[in-house]
């Protein structure tokens, strides 16, 4: 990454938009689409949705299971995508496995772990936990990197605790060292916060829960997609992401881990392709990273998202990072501006994503997004899977504008302008 | 757009019978998980039949605006009415609210009910102004009307 | 299914076969592609590839996660394919889940059963095995039906019991009622062997497993695509099957189950969308069928296979049902009378489904494969994720053929013709 | 078909040096999982370094006419031979059959090796000429032949 990569210039995000035929509609009354809700998921641009088609209406096949031409294309297909994929966040290919979504990546390691309790087999001791161990969360998380370590403590008796928030929107290390011991033996924190676009010191963390001998698993849902990750200098041992917040399609996601560890992990969904024996009494299993992927694969899909990470690399991962940051400093200040609007979240200039949430007080979140949404713009209102959060924060729900490579400049005054309705709509006194 | 009526707005910012009040004969809680918005209501009610009278609703509503002025004009239409009646306006709110814009409501039966007509286009909203609802035919069961009786009625010309 | 169900006319093929763009590829040195491996995955017709990228185009958006407009479009879309699938196998909305494959359908209620095990809230006891209980399958499953009820009984204590194959590639019934008692909490079976085309007894085998308290879990993946499926009356509390056998989309599969079972079953993957309330230290769930659908579903997938279940219903499930059939009827005669070809399986003129699997002796199934191929002719050849199968019949692999909706009588006849070559190629006595 | 040279075929109806004899330094089981194929395989083998002599090669092959094929034609090529010798006609092998008909082979370095060298285009029957090999030098690492220098051998001049 340059660190001098510059935004996006008009006519360059002219030209992304291009790619992209949902951006061209309208809603609501004739409004021109206005789509900051890419946190949620990002819409698909046109390569994408040709290299889907391309495979169903040329190689076509179930991979790894045929011996005749489609399903050696599909197949070759398949584990080329698995190469792009892996090759974006800086992995042998080996070394990624597809799933169906991040929270399928995050409840595979949370059920391998439950699968490594101790039976016949003896299991690497790094996956087993017990009563009196320690699972180590923080409180920023997404319910997709929370309930699967709740219910995998559940399971084995192990001890859920968490890193609390701070009142800026950053993680509160301060109690770190009494949270972190010998008994942790899983670390899971988010790299980049989908609410309040935190960007956790991630590396740090790794390497202080590495001390004490714990697995770290990172949510790279929100980074992948915004900024250059590279799983060598990251410090994870394992990191899960979406495709369809990536520019890739729905129904496929990614989970990377360490070969060395992916080798000992016990397996999670059992079925085909991912046995190397199978008698009816027991059955051995195939190495990684088959061994995770039961079932024909979403071969589809997986060639999908590989269209995307080129597409993505074709407009620079690090441009669309500095574009993003320069929409989100737009919006920061231009709600600045507006005294009846709170920003959550770091303070401008600090480093963080591309989601910016706010309240309005006295207006409920799903009450402004629907006065924005009326105006075209759409945003997420709510808790956006992130519960514990809010609380932490002491608001019910907030209003998330959430960025992707396509956003423009004028969208961001558009929200604003639609935005300075609430006051009048809900009777908020625009001073307070 | 026509889903802040004047009344919702005016309801969300006042909502009549607000609070939680003693005695009572039931109270629920529920929560409409999509956004996390809760809201608690108590019931008093006389009788355990569909001609039992409503003596009070109190509530505490933690919501968007259409959630709260729906709990306000749902005590408003059924304070002091028999359940026959308060079921009869929830049925037809239920009606209009789930016809995606197709049924504009009776006023007849549900009063101030009517402000919320343009909720019905907007599928994600219906949920809110059902939440007092749902948790008023809750709070009922709970306070010991019989529920068969309930819900024959409450399903009685509801689009489905 | 009226019976007098008709193949279809060759007029009626060459339309159906306009709708699959792949069906006019050539292979291997320009072979018309003869596709006989749908049992492994069907193509998927253009109404099919349309659907999934009109909504791509058009609605896409997170859903059940929004409140603007193209959130409320996608979620209608999602719910609508629901309804649509749903109505397919007799089904009410609220009982079918969507999942990633069927593979993951099964791993889902193998998984939901051990987390039913006693613990702080009081769990639906059909759910719960602990040792003395037993799983029953059979000899004759897919490893997806069959590796998953393992490792349940590995990770519960319960003991794996299984109904042996027959001679004649049906179950062995004779020993039933000593397999079945009140021990056996699942009964998991295949309603279509995947190898053979066995179409088993579902209905009166669900009977006698509920007789004695079993949960009866069933296999539909072979079913669901060839022949008129009715969850109201084949008498299972579940079923499973994947989209992409179905001319759908890869990526989906089905898990449908009685509301009254999915009300109580816990759940299985943990995170977004799943939950009804979450705090750091604990959750509680959503009614189904969200409870099990965690995560920003597949929607795309959904869509795309509703559209496939629109296209079989618009060309009927009675006539693709007869079709095979004949298909089926032509090959096995066909292969009859070739004495050096042995099949496998149910008799000609037994019920069966669209796949016919047989051996050469003396010639590996993969070499008969190699030889099909080059002509153009794709089938599967190996264990087809059914080795246990595989060793009660006593054969390393088999080649099969497996029907569809597209294939002709004379890709039959293309198919025969390739064997031929087959005894030459490998010095086999023809008359063997 | 280039696939199924005559001299595949003839190897594959009579495996040369087939069976499980006696005696033997070691003995392994490989397993081909996408089809189920299985070989054993035994190896004699005098010293333990890359100047060590292959005495004998039995085995017995489950499988395909390429893997048995294979397996005949890695006994003739490497029986008597050093274990140098023998990697480097595997190093050969592994590079033309991995090579996707990129590389037709070297008479010199793999013998009777090229006859399959149609077996590259079939990326799926890769596994099947490579099975007895694979388990050809993991039995060399059991024979106790120095696991290391093995590796540092056979990976040099493949195609990656
Ligand atoms: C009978 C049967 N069951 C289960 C499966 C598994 O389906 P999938 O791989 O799509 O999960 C298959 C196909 O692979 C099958 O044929
Ligand atoms: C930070 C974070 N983690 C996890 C997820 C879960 O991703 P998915 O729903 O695609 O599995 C999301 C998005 O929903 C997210 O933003
Ligand atoms: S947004 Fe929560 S009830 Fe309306
Ligand atoms: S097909 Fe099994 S080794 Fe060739």
């Amino acid at each position: 990454m340059t660190t001098a990569a510059r935004p996006f210039t008009d006519r360059e995000v002219a030209a992304i938009r291009g790619d992209f035929a949902i951006l061209t509609r309208a809603v609501r009354d004739g409004h021109p689409l206005v789509y900051l809700d890419s946190g949620a998921t990002s819409h698909k641009p046109r390569a994408v949705l040709d290299a889907e088609r391309a495979f169903y209406e040329q190689h076509n096949a179930a991979v790894h299971r045929g011996a005749h031409l489609l399903a050696e294309e599909a197949t070759d297909a398949f584990e080329a995508a698995r190469a792009t994929v892996a090759g974006f966040i800086g992995a042998p290919d080996h070394e990624l496995v597809f799933t169906k979504n991040a929270t399928e990546s995050l409840n595979l390691v949370a059920y391998a772990c439950s699968n490594a309790a101790p039976t016949d087999d003896p299991k690497d001791p790094r996956f087993v936990l017990g009563p009196g161990d320690e699972i180590l969360v923080t409180e920023m998380e997404h319910h997709a990197n929370l309930v699967p370590w709740q219910e995998l403590a559940r399971r084995t008796g192990a001890t859920l605790r968490w890193i609390p928030l701070a009142g800026d929107g950053t993680l509160d290390l301060a109690g770190l060292d009494g949270l972190l011991s010998e008994r942790t033996k899983v670390f899971a924190v988010t790299q980049v916060s989908n609410v309040l676009g935190t960007v956790n010191p991630v590396t740090e963390l790794a390497a202080r829960a590495h001390a004490v001998g714990a697995l770290v698993v990172v949510d790279a849902c929100q980074s992948v997609p915004h900024l250059p990750v590279d799983v060598q200098t990251l410090g994870a041992d394992f990191i899960a992401f979406s495709g369809h917040k990536m520019y890739g399609p729905m129904g496929v996601g990614v989970l990377w881990g360490r070969s060395e560890l992916l080798e000992v992990m016990p397996p999670f969904l059992t079925g085909g392709s991912m046995i190397e024996l199978v008698t009816m009494e027991r059955s051995t299993w195939a190495p990684p990273p088959q061994k995770f992927e039961a079932g024909v694969p979403n071969a589809a899909q997986a060639i999908g998202l590989a269209a995307a990470v080129r597409w993505i690399d074709e407009v620079g991962i690090d441009r669309i990072h500095a574009h993003e940051g320069a929409l989100a400093e737009r919006l920061l200040s231009g709600l600045a501006e507006r005294p009846w609007v709170r920003v959550l979240g770091p303070a401008a200039g600090r480093p963080r994503g591309g989601a910016v949430s706010f309240v309005i007080a006295d207006v409920h979140a799903h009450d402004v997004g629907q006065v924005l949404d009326d105006a075209g713009v759409a945003v997420r209102v709510g808790h956006h899977c992130a519960w514990p959060l809010h609380r932490a924060l002491g608001v019910p729900a907030t209003t998330r504008a959430s960025l992707a490579a396509y956003n423009t400049p004028a969208e961001i005054d558009t929200l604003l302008a639609a935005l300075d309705r609430v006051p009048a709509i809900f009777g908020v006194a625009e001073a307070s | 757009m026509d889903l802040y009526q004047e009344l919702i707005l005016d309801h969300s910012k006042q909502p009549h019978h607000a609070g939680l009040r003693e005695p009572f004969d039931a109270e629920v809680h529920h929560v409409n998980p999509t956004c996390g918005d809760e809201v608690t209501l108590r019931v008093t009610v006389d009788g355990t039949g569909l001609d039992g009278i409503i003596r009070d609703v109190s509530y505490d509503s933690q919501g968007c605006a259409i959630s709260v002025a729906s709990a306000s004009v749902l005590a408003d239409e059924v304070i002091g009415r028999t359940v026959q009646e308060a079921l009869d306006t929830f049925a037809g709110m239920r009606e209009m609210l789930t016809s995606r814009g197709k049924v504009t409501g009776d006023e007849e039966r549900i009063g101030d009910g009517v402000a919320f007509a343009g909720v019905s286009k907007y599928p994600s909203r219906v949920k809110c102004a059902l939440l007092g609802w749902t948790a008023f035919t809750d709070a009922l069961i709970r306070a010991g009307v019989d529920a068969q009786a309930l819900t024959d009625h409450t399903t009685q010309g509801v689009t489905p």
